[in-house]
């Protein structure tokens, strides 16, 4: 989109389909954004609004009833989006790796944590088992998870969650991914651990160079970390700007309804920017996949809504300084 | 009906070839025989049981002092050379063998079949074989723990023994089954016994495998003379008949008793109908009628009902022809049997006649306690229950379980039952049941009270056995039970062996076809086991 | 976890108390005693001194409370009382059923596995194709047919149609086929279903899914991350179907002529042979029993979550 | 899903076509299943007067499978309402009660376990006289561990929840909060267990019967129609052929809605069993 180098990740009027009851709908339309190389990247929204969906996509992880439909989605400038399974397959964890919500499920119950990490290395650096598994170790240490040789024989269930999302960032970053997708890395977690897990994963990609795709609904999250922020709602792209533009001037209502919900950081914003005091919370609630409805998907729980917005569905309008918003009254 | 005709000729010919041209008994294979009623054995001490199931493997390994001649129909002497009788029939003695060997190789002596007499009545015990040693004197105050041994039994030398016996009767009548075999004094006190029998049979044991078969080798030592013909005898329990019948048709046994269904299947095929043994067995298959029951006191309603069933219908429809009608309670196989009974015919009218001048014009209800047995349980009581409503009785069946049913029947506590019981061979003591001082629950199950058939009973007892005029007057006392009609005469078996063509020597033994005398039995060159 | 078998053996100790009350109490209450039973098959004239001396001798006549005292002072020294058909001790004769049940249950389980889990696997891994449909459709029918039934057509085919294999007996490793065939049929199809289903459930885990985002080929997020989770599952659904196969196995036992604790158990109680039916369902109970302790032990290998308490 | 609802379809269409046979029974049978013996007719082969041929009695094979449906639905109905209703009667109230009653089941549910319910059922059979109401008392009484487990399982949970405090609260009685707040929110998965008993029923009765210890005739039951006919098959296939077809289309279809039902009601607990 940058005129000039080729962006990392370039995403490109995606269209991702969900078959439910013999019918097909789009859970995901028209997404387009571009993450730079080492760049961190904010996706915002409530949950339903299609970011894990098009998580799974980038990671070509998609399974019924999910499917892709149309768009490109281009990494390093190559169109991975109808990439075969095993072309895909080395370009995962490899290339790009991801972080998922749930640290007490997405390890598998069975097996030690370093065996989980050491799968990484076989895989992808053609170590041996013994080898990868001293590799383990390392890994863990540099998630600054205390006595590692010790850790790596413990099982799932033996670790608190911040130690195992600790675990599930050592697996992510074993390879040094040039892409990290993060999924609510930290939704599940204690607030005193979330600082530090985000910390972390912050640390780690600048360290490396590893771009983030940061999925969260939580806006707080998002103003804590990330550059650019995109803000999701019901599967398309409402506004899109650096991260400072976001808070300070947003210009959809749903992205002012979100901001407005949040205590701390919203309150201010809010604050300064309308001079309200009181916590919001946006009515209503997310449609369903099967029925977002017609016109500008946000209308029935938009407090600014005119007919056109019930008419006509908004184009993305482009404003100055690379961002960018879809609605038919935005400020 | 051509074709049917040349079939019947076709097995008479073939039993007929085999009657008649003794060809000469091959050595060595194996017979594989079947046990067919039930899962198991009971054990290896044939003297604690007296199921028909044991019986069959245990006349391999035992003999008693009679064995059963099929040929001849009677028992004949077996572990004594001679036997001479007392005037007065009550002293027996006998010149016992001095070639039979135990198969621990030791020689039978006469303190060997007293030591076994005496184990039988042991007073703490109740071996079954202790009803037919109870004929001996002195037996009954052993059982009792009177007495420390039977004094009617008594060593004259080693091969002679006098028996004293209590009553007239014929012991060869009492003493020809395994559960009074005689055992090795010594071996038998021995713990390993139960395990390991040691018998004077033809072939000795190998291996038990309970629940599955029992095998046993030839017995070199045997006293008959180039017998046993085959080397080797195995005995599988079997007791599921579908499944015995996939077993012989697939050639894995040599012999299978058949069911009335697969009577018929065998009897309609080319190959399996060539070699089918049949014999009347001496059972009497019929419905008991309680005299205690109003409706049944009334000899005319007990006749009414034997009218109402068309008992040679069910013979033929569902028992497939494997019986013969029952006109008395003798079968044809008895030397009593008396031809010149008619059975009673099926006649509905005379049945509503004798009903109504019985005082039951509407006829009455009743319930029969009957087993699942197919050939004389509730399936034959299926069939008739529509024929008596045509007389306006109804019936309704009690199920019960085998076992329950011999309970209930003895202790009176039914209306009517469905039952086989045995009838022979001896006909006096088959008759006996019917003299009103056996009790109940010996084998009077209804109660049946007639003077005149008691009279003629006592009679036959003083005429003694052996007193060829004896069978004529039981005919009569058989003729004068037919027409009091305590029962409904339902029909002898007919005992169906089923045999490959390579096992030659059966025989038909109409005590129980499953009993054969093994020695006798040889394998011909294409049984698949004829090595 | 020495410690914990051990205690696991103990706990058994008041479940085969209440057991061992439990069909004391039914059998005292049959009708029919073994004296009647031995008179039942109607062949031989009933001699009823013979019987009322058995009822004496076996202690039938006894009023229940004296039988049950008897009872419980045997059972606690491991003594079943004597059969009363074979005048051997119970044990001996259960002892010699022993192995061939063993034998059939332990070869149709193992049967039913090796059939039933690769067949559930490929059902869910290849889940909605023909595979999968064919596969459930034969397992569901397996469940539904009576099986005296299929054990009599499986005689029919194997062994009189093709006559591949004999149709009963016991010895050699061929008498074995056919009734741990018709015994492996039911436990297969219920393990097919549960592995199919468990399988589809951990196909959707999170785990895998991290697996898969390692990059792995589903070849090896079967082989590294499913296989193991599955199998902890489907192993407790063994052993508790271990309890039905047993049970199921008097009906092939009897079938089959097949000389285990099953049809030595039929044969007890239609001649009332009292002792030997208790001692048949008390030896079954503990096989049940110490097979479910070995499912659980198993397990507890398998699953770090599991602890020896 | 689809094929979830093709399960559910095809076993209702089987176990209804079942139903509709046995109770309409007496007008389709052509003949009385018991009286109607006529051995003039015995073992004719299905043709168009007696459509499913005749048994060894000659009796109408078509009309005793008819009727035989009522024993087969009566046994598996019955014997699985026994059941339930113990299991969740001892299930819901250990696990709404606790303490030494739910010690108390849990051990005579373990007991019940460990007793193969085949052998347990074979037993009782042998104490009461063989008959249908044997079989349901026999059949009825050890199957109930399953229901019992899952319905105190589903307690446990249910008891913490918010509307069965809150009916504490408002002073329900224990048996009324069991029977209106508990009770509802587990019949779901009762009635799948129920269903899927109902074709185990069907068949331990055809396997009691080859044990000689089933429904004893004249009364049709598919079980011993089939267990009788065993020794005609190479006579008169058909009177073994049908009764087992009745049996196979029964079980299965209550296999299948069992299925269905689960995906329907209890849509967690999959195929777990």
């Amino acid at each position: 989109m940058k005129p000039g180098g080729i962006a990392l990740l370039e995403v490109e009027d995606l269209c991702l389909s969900v078959t439910a009851g013999g019918k097909s709908c789009d859970a995901v339309a028209d997404l387009s954004f571009a993450i730079e190389r080492g760049q961190i990247f904010g996706l915002v929204g409530e949950s339903g609004c299609g970011k894990s969906i098009t998580a799974l996509a980038l990671m070509g992880l998609l399974r019924r009833p999910l499917a892709w439909r149309s768009g490109k989605i281009r990494f390093k400038g190559q169109e991975i989006q109808a990439l075969g399974p095993e072309a895909m397959r080395h370009l995962r964890g490899k290339h790009i790796s991801m972080v998922f919500q749930e640290p007490m499920t997405a390890l598998n119950p069975l097996a030690t944590v370093g065996r989980q990490i050491a799968e990484m290395f076989v895989l992808h650096e053609g170590m041996g088992w013994h080898e990868a598994e001293k590799a383990a170790v390392r890994a863990l240490a540099k998630v600054r998870v205390a006595a590692p040789d010790q850790r790596v024989k413990d099982y799932p269930h033996q670790l608190s969650g911040g130690m195992r999302q600790r675990v599930v960032i050592a697996i992510a970053l074993a390879c040094k991914p040039e892409l990290l997708l993060a999924d609510e890395p930290t939704t599940a977690l204690d607030v005193t651990v979330q600082a530090e897990i985000l910390e972390l994963i912050h640390d780690l990609c600048a360290a490396q160079g590893t771009a983030v795709l940061l999925i969260s609904h939580d806006l707080g999250v998002i103003a804590q970390s990330c550059e650019r922020v995109a803000v999701m709602y019901a599967g398309r792209i409402v506004e899109e700007a650096g991260a400072q533009e976001v808070f300070q001037r947003p210009r959809h209502h749903y992205t002012r309804g979100l901001i407005s919900s949040l205590p701390l950081l919203g309150a201010r914003a809010i604050n300064a920017a309308n001079g309200r005091t009181k916590l919001q919370e946006i009515r209503g609630m997310v449609p369903a996949v099967t029925d977002f409805p017609a016109g500008c998907s946000f209308h029935p729980r938009c407090g600014m809504a005119t007919q056109a917005c019930i008419d006509r569905a908004p184009g993305l309008t482009r404003l100055e300084g690379g961002a960018s918003v879809r609605c038919h009254h935005h400020a | 009906m051509w074709k049917k005709l040349v079939l019947a000729a076709a097995i008479v010919f073939a039993h007929g070839v085999q009657a008649q041209t003794p060809e000469t008994p091959r050595k060595g294979g194996t017979i594989r025989f079947t046990a067919p009623y039930g899962a198991s054995f009971g054990g290896m001490d044939i003297h604690a049981t007296n199921l028909a199931q044991d019986e069959i493997w245990a006349r391999a390994i035992h003999r008693a002092l009679y064995k059963w001649d099929s040929a001849l129909n009677k028992p004949v002497l077996e572990l004594a050379k001679t036997v001479s009788v007392s005037s007065n029939g009550l002293v027996y003695t006998y010149q016992l063998r001095d070639d039979a060997f135990f198969h621990h190789g030791r020689r039978m002596t006469a303190d060997d079949v007293i030591w076994s007499f005496n184990r039988i009545v042991e007073p703490g015990k109740s071996y079954p074989g202790a009803r037919f040693v109870r004929a001996i004197k002195g037996a009954v105050e052993v059982e009792k723990g009177e007495a420390k041994t039977i004094s009617g039994l008594r060593k004259i030398n080693d091969f002679t023994i006098e028996m004293t016996l209590a009553q007239r009767i014929d012991p060869a009548y009492n003493f020809n089954l395994a559960v009074t075999a005689i055992y090795p004094a010594d071996e038998a006190v021995k713990e390993s016994f139960a395990r390991k029998p040691i018998g004077l049979g033809p072939f000795k044991f190998a291996e038990y495998v309970p629940g599955s078969r029992i095998v046993m080798e030839r017995f070199d030592k045997f006293y008959a003379k180039g017998k046993p013909h085959a080397d080797k005898l195995v005995i599988y329990v079997m007791g599921d008949a579908a499944a015995r019948d996939v077993a012989f048709r697939n050639k894995e046994v040599d012999v299978s008793v058949l069911g009335p269904a697969q009577y018929v299947a065998y009897r309609g095929d080319a190959n399996l109908s060539k070699s089918i043994l049949e014999v009347t067995e001496n059972y009497t298959r019929y419905m008991g009628m309680n005299s205690s029951f109003k409706p049944f006191a009334d000899k005319r309603v007990r006749q009414a009902v034997n009218h109402a069933i068309d008992a040679d219908l069910i013979i033929k429809k569902m028992v497939y022809d494997k019986a013969y009608r029952a006109s008395g309670w003798l079968p044809t196989t008895s030397s009593a049997f008396d031809k010149n009974l008619k059975p009673y015919s099926y006649d509905l009218a005379l049945a509503r006649k004798l009903l109504t001048e019985a005082g039951y014009p509407n006829g009455f209800e009743f319930e029969i306690t009957a087993s699942s047995n197919e050939s004389w349980g509730s399936p034959i009581a299926e069939a008739f229950i529509p024929m008596l409503a045509k007389a306006g009785i109804k019936a309704k069946i009690v199920p019960v379980d085998g076992t329950v049913l011999g309970e209930r029947v003895r202790k009176g506590d039914y209306q009517a039952y469905l039952w086989s019981n045995g009838s022979g061979p001896d006909p006096l003591a088959a008759l006996k049941c019917f003299h009103s001082a056996t009790p109940r629950s010996a084998c009077n199950y209804t109660e049946f009270k007639s003077p005149a058939v008691d009279k003629i009973l006592d009679d036959a007892d003083r005429m003694g056995p052996g007193n060829p005029k004896r069978d004529e007057v039981l005919k009569q006392a058989n003729a004068l039970v037919y027409d009091e009609a305590p029962y409904w005469f339902f029909n002898y078996n007919k005992a169906v062996l089923a045999h490959q063509p390579w096992i030659k020597g059966l025989q038909r033994n109409a005590n129980e076809m499953a009993w054969q005398n093994y020695e006798d039995i040889w394998v011909d060159a294409s049984s698949p086991a004829a090595k | 976890m020495t410690a914990y078998v051990l205690r696991r053996l103990w706990q058994m100790v008041p479940i085969l108390l209440a057991v061992a009350l439990l069909i004391f109490v039914i059998f005292s209450v049959v009708p029919g005693t073994f004296a009647s039973a031995t008179a039942a098959d109607g062949r031989n004239v009933v001699d009823a001194q013979v019987l009322e001396r058995m009822n004496r001798e076996f202690g039938l006549n006894d009023p229940v409370h004296v039988r049950f005292g008897k009872y419980v002072a045997q059972l606690a020294t491991f003594d079943l009382g004597i059969s009363l058909r074979s005048r051997e001790p119970v044990t001996v004769v259960l002892g010699q059923r022993l192995w061939p049940t063993l034998q059939l249950t332990l070869a149709a389980m193992l049967l039913a596995l090796a059939l039933g889990v690769p067949l559930g696997f490929v059902a869910a891994l290849k889940s909605g194709g023909w595979v999968d449909s064919l596969s459930m459709v034969f397992a569901i029918s397996g469940l539904s047919v009576p099986l005296f039934w299929l054990g009599l057509m499986l005689m029919y085919l194997f062994a009189l149609v093709l006559g591949w294999l004999p149709s009963f007996g016991y010895g050699d490793p061929s008498h074995l086929v056919l009734p741990a065939l018709a015994l492996c049929v039911f436990p297969m199809a219920l393990l097919a279903r549960t592995t199919r289903a468990v399988v589809l459930e951990i196909l959707h885990a999170d785990f895998v899914r991290t697996a898969r985002a390692k990059g792995m080929s589903e070849m090896r997020v079967v082989r590294w991350h499913l296989v193991r989770n599955a199998m902890v599952i489907v192993l407790t659904m063994a052993g508790l179907q271990f309890g039905s196969v047993i049970g199921q196995a008097v009906v092939i036992e009897k079938l089959f002529a097949w000389p285990g604790l099953g049809s030595l158990l039929v044969d007890s109680v239609s001649t009332r042979d009292i002792p030997v039916v208790q001692g048949c369902i008390l030896c079954i109970v503990i096989f049940f029993l110490f097979s479910n302790l070995l499912v659980d032990v198993l397990s507890a290998r398998i699953d770090p979550r599991i602890k020896y308490t | 899903m689809r094929l979830t609802r093709a399960n559910l379809v095809l076993g209702a269409f089987l176990i209804g076509a079942v139903v509709i046979g046995g109770v309409l029974a007496p007008w389709l049978a052509h003949t009385d299943p018991v009286m109607d013996a006529n051995l003039m007719n015995a073992e004719t082969a299905p043709g168009r007067e007696f459509w499913f041929g005749t048994d060894g009695q000659g009796r109408d094979v078509y009309s005793r499978v008819l009727y035989g449906a009522r024993t087969s639905l009566t046994v598996g109905i019955v014997s699985q309402l026994i059941n339930s209703v113990i299991g969740v009667t001892l299930g819901v109230s250990s696990g709404y009660w606790g303490g030494w009653w739910d010690d108390w089941v849990s051990g005579l549910t373990n007991m019940m376990l460990a007793i193969p319910s085949l052998i347990f059922a074979l037993a009782i059979m042998a104490i009461l006289s063989p008959g249908i109401t044997s079989l349901l008392i026999a059949l009825g009484l050890t199957n109930w561990s399953y229901s019992c487990r899952i319905s105190r399982a589903a307690t446990l949970s249910l008891k913490g929840q918010g509307f069965v405090q809150a009916a504490k609260m408002l002073g329900y009685g224990d048996v009324r909060i069991m029977l209106t707040q508990i009770l509802p929110n587990i019949l779901g998965p009762i009635i799948v267990i129920g269903t899927l008993g109902m074709g185990g029923a069907v068949l331990a009765e055809a396997a009691l019967s080859f044990l000689g210890l089933g429904i004893r005739p004249p009364a049709p039951s598919w079980g011993s129609m089939l267990s009788n006919a065993r020794e005609q098959i190479t006579t008169a296939p058909w009177v073994a052929i049908f009764p087992g077809l009745a049996i196979f289309f029964t079980v299965l279809g209550l296999n299948l809605l069992g299925d269905g039902l689960r995906d329907l009601l209890d849509p967690q607990s999959k195929a777990r069993v």
